[in-house]
């Protein structure tokens, strides 16, 4: 029981995360932290995929220093990169929308920012 | 900031930008890349605006500038995998060729960065592109919270 | 040419129901033709009458886009009340909504599994 | 010609892209260049799409390996699987395809009036031509991460766009919750990518489909994907983004957010039909994007009626539409596995659902365009505050009646001919589908009358005396919905024929999409 709960740590680590993501994105009515609730949810899906890379015994994909044997092939590490890059683009253009609400309205709350309803 | 930070932080911004630079070149035999070292030469303009303050910044970082920048990067790119289309869009051509064409040699070695081919040229490209985005959005940013406006 | 839609129980041709479309509209000119001719622009009777009283001018006049089905939503009060109030407007709200709607159609799909 | 043909796939989204990041730098010089530039640029994409078209619907599916020595090689030698990023174009994405070429060249040319006045129009052209080559990216490639890659493209450029004229507090507000619900979507696609990665270590859709063996991670990756693609098209009960963001954008940029919902709809269509095939429990899934489908006919419908504001009005009646859709594609996928029942009313309503996408496409985005041109000369959306304009906007106010028209089902008009489909094999099915679906219909034209009442019909009020119709490149803009509106409506059949039905077939041949990738491997 506790091996695999140890060895499927990551797992659980990434599950948590995205409970955690997910339970400040219901409950939080603050924009900036329903920001971080986005960015913890990108980073729960990023720790989720980089453990699926993980092949016991391959070897890194660097040529530089690379000792004989099988290499693995990155492509999840491909895909992580990909959404953080995706991540910092999406939360740069978030904040910048926080900012312009806090502007029009005066609050950073997501109760008070509903000029559409109904 | 005291005269302190913002000496050492002028200092420091060389640094910054060699390093950033060497992480853009060897994206293609270490791990790194056009985006890992633009971010780390954006970090160097977010020490310069928090050391000098961002109105201070904004006066040799112009927005059209960066914008040009940014563009020209995210060109360069497109241009590269453009220039493949002779046989297959985003091929990559140079392999073999006299620039960037060798073969990475396996076993223990320092790593060659006259390989990859096309790799290198769209690693600076993005480079260029994510240097001059993030210090775009960052300085933005950093206006917007003290009240001020990019101009357009 | 195959200008008919096949639905696999009827068929769909525009080109017949604008055929019959004209041949009714001929028919519609042709009684209309057999009213009075009496009729001429510009005259008084084009004007609005309210029983002698001054018409109000256009702004009172207009029926708004806000008082239009009136009677439609006083019927429809109960619906209304249940179906508006969950259009919040809080984003919040639309992640639970989403969260709900993925939870809902997993359990649906392992009870169907289960069951069957 | 032939390779020009032979390298479309890519061109089509990559020549957006190049002329993205080339507008600044031509609009720091010229403006009339930059929109030279754009216009031409997209007419060419347009080009490209129907030449695409054509030559997939005589020739079949095209395939196109970015990276590798020949476009064919879609697996290279001493590898068993497909590893690059492959763009698999059949029917159902180059119908996907035209809608977006259609779309984007509309919106460009009437940006070109309705954004004159606003700052920063070279960030407005760049940002629009990434949404473009994002949702044409969306619909050609045959890689599930590619898919979500260009799905961020689509949502962030999206975004940005809603809330690009910075002086109106409700854009802000509708691009924070478009964003927000976006992110939200994509990050749990990726995440149910993750899950398939996790068993089949593959990421190519034709190559997966062959592997599928439909275990619990693929039950749970399954309706992750269902719901983040029915959020992100605007199904209820995930509707609620949709009107708040489609009515605070600029109306050129609600247009290509139409076209992008639909992209969402033709993946919703990829991970159904192709992806997970008859391995699905097909009546299950079907029964649920069924349920879907009926909400939202319903209560977009209801909702739409009591709007006050024009555009946030027919954004309901698009939560509507998408029902539709819905209904149609959940009736074929419950039949998917019978080959009796999808042979006699099965593909139709997949037909019907289809073509109403293309349809949907074209009398919404009209309407949202006259709400545009309304906005553009009144400076409001309520309404309580407009009346007469039919007086002066002559041709807007024609434009109007002829999408409501459409949009309500009302024959010889192009909604009549996919809404006929739907009914007349939904009920075949089950008759209580189709009632539904005509007292929806009969409630959409309600609305519509409510809206063109209020606004074109009456006195002129005084103080729209002097508003003038819109200028003629707006009205041009316009024109092209209008008449492509009229062509379909007028010839069905041969829409149908050629376009309609190779999309069907190609989307329920889930054989031959694996084929193309995988080649001759039984």
């Amino acid at each position: 029981m506790t091996e695999t709960l140890i060895g499927n740590f990551p797992f659980v680590a990434a599950v948590v995360l995205m409970g955690i993501a997910l339970y400040i994105l219901i409950f939080r009515r603050n924009l900036l932290k329903i920001v971080m609730g986005i960015t913890i949810l990108s980073s729960s899906v990023n720790l989720f995929l980089v453990t699926l890379g993980y092949r016991a015994g391959g070897i890194a994909p660097i040529y530089t220093d690379a000792p004989e044997g099988p290499m693995v092939l990155p492509v999840v590490q491909a895909l992580t990169l990909t959404n953080i890059v995706i991540a910092v683009a999406t939360s740069a253009l978030i904040l910048s929308l926080v900012i312009r609400i806090y502007r029009h309205t005066g609050s950073l709350d997501s109760k008070k920012s509903r000029r559409m309803k109904g | 900031m005291s005269k302190i930070v913002r000496t050492v932080a002028n200092q420091l911004m060389a640094f910054v930008l060699v390093f950033g630079l060497y992480v853009i070149m060897h994206g293609h035999v270490t791990p790194g890349g056009g985006f890992q070292g633009g971010a780390i030469i954006a970090s160097g303009v977010v020490m310069l605006i928090v050391a000098f303050g961002s109105g201070q910044i904004k006066k040799f970082l112009r927005e059209r500038r960066l914008s040009l920048v940014e563009s020209s990067g995210a060109l360069l790119f497109i241009l590269v995998a453009f220039a493949g289309i002779g046989t297959v869009f985003f091929y990559n051509f140079l392999v073999g060729s006299r620039i960037f064409g060798g073969i990475p040699p396996t076993g223990s070695n320092p790593g060659d960065v006259w390989t990859g081919g096309v790799i290198p040229l769209m690693n600076l490209a993005v480079g260029l592109k994510v240097t001059a985005g993030l210090s775009a959005a960052v300085l933005a940013l950093a206006l917007f919270s003290s009240g001020e406006e990019m101009e357009e | 040419m195959t200008l008919i839609v096949e639905s696999g129980y009827e068929f769909w041709n525009p080109i017949i129901w604008l055929i019959a479309f004209a041949v009714v509209m001929v028919i519609v000119y042709f009684f209309r033709r057999r009213g009075e001719e009496k009729y001429k622009k510009g005259e008084e009777q084009a004007q609005i009458f309210l029983c002698g009283e001054e018409v109000p001018g256009a702004e009172q006049r207009q029926v708004r886009g806000g008082n239009a089905y009136w009677g439609f939503f006083e019927t429809l009060k109960e619906y209304y009340d249940v179906i508006v109030r969950p259009h919040t407007g809080i984003v919040n709200d639309y992640v639970v909504w989403f969260i709900a709607v993925v939870a809902i159609s997993a359990i649906i799909l392992f009870v169907v599994e289960l069951v069957g | 010609m032939a390779t020009l043909i032979g390298h479309s796939s890519i061109l089509i989204i990559a020549v957006p892209l190049l002329i993205a990041f080339l507008t600044p730098l031509i609009g720091m010089a010229s403006k009339k260049a930059r929109n030279a530039v754009v216009i031409v640029g997209l007419a060419f994409v347009a080009f490209l799409v129907f030449a695409l078209a054509r030559d997939v619907i005589l020739n079949g599916i095209h395939i196109y390996t970015l990276g590798a020595t020949f476009p064919g090689l879609t697996i290279p030698e001493g590898t068993m699987v497909p590893v690059r990023i492959i763009l698999e174009v059949d029917g159902v994405s180059v119908f996907m395809g035209i809608i977006v070429a259609i779309v984007s060249l509309v919106a460009v040319i009437y940006s070109l009036s309705a954004m004159k006045g606003e700052t920063g129009q070279n960030r407005f052209y760049t940002l629009l031509l990434l949404m473009v080559g994002g949702t044409f990216g969306m619909v050609f490639t045959g890689d599930l991460f590619n898919l979500f890659v260009f799905l961020e493209i689509t949502s962030i450029s999206g975004a940005a766009l809603i809330a690009f004229r910075t002086r109106f507090a409700d854009s802000q507000e509708g691009g924070f919750k478009y964003i927000v619900v976006s992110a939200i979507a994509s990050l749990m696609i990726l995440f149910a990518i993750g899950l398939l990665y996790a068993q089949y270590n593959l990421l190519n859709i034709g190559a997966l489909a062959a592997a599928m063996q439909y275990t619990m991670l693929d039950r749970i990756a399954l309706v992750i994907l269902i719901s983040a693609f029915v959020m992100k098209l605007g199904g209820v009960p995930m509707h609620m983004w949709l009107s708040d963001t489609y009515s605070v954008a600029p109306v050129s940029i609600t247009v290509l957010l139409i076209a992008a919902s639909q992209a969402s709809m033709y993946a919703l269509m990829r991970i159904c039909f192709t992806l997970y095939g008859v391995t699905l429990d097909l009546a299950v899934v079907g029964w649920i994007i069924i349920a879907i489908g009926l909400l939202s006919m319903f209560i977009g419908v209801t909702m739409a009626v009591r709007q006050t504001d024009i555009t946030r009005l027919i954004a309901y009646n698009c939560v509507c539409e998408a029902g539709f859709m819905l209904v149609g594609l959940g009736v074929g996928l419950a039949v998917l596995g019978d080959r009796t029942a999808l042979g006699t009313y099965g593909t139709t309503a997949i037909s019907g659902a289809i073509f109403h996408v293309i349809n949907h496409a074209l009398f919404e985005g009209l309407l949202f365009l006259v709400a545009g041109a309304i906005f553009y000369r009144i400076g409001t959306r309520d309404l309580n505050q407009m009346g007469g304009l039919g007086h002066t906007m002559k041709f807007t106010a024609m434009f109007f009646l002829l999408g409501a028209l459409a949009s309500s089902g009302i024959p010889p008009f192009n909604g009549f001919a996919s809404k006929i489909l739907i009914y007349e094999s939904v009920y075949q099915f089950n008759p209580i589908l189709t009632i539904i679906g005509i007292l929806v219909s009969i409630i959409t034209l309600a609305v519509f009358v409510k809206a063109f009442f209020s606004a074109f019909t009456g006195a002129l009020l005084p103080k729209y005396e002097n508003i003038k119709e819109v200028p003629k490149t707006m009205i041009a803009a316009m024109t092209i919905f209008a008449v492509i509106i009229i062509i379909f409506g007028l010839f069905p059949g041969l829409i149908v024929d050629w376009m309609v039905r190779p999309a069907t077939d190609a989307l329920v041949d889930q054989a031959s999409y694996i084929n193309a990738i995988m080649g001759a491997i039984p």
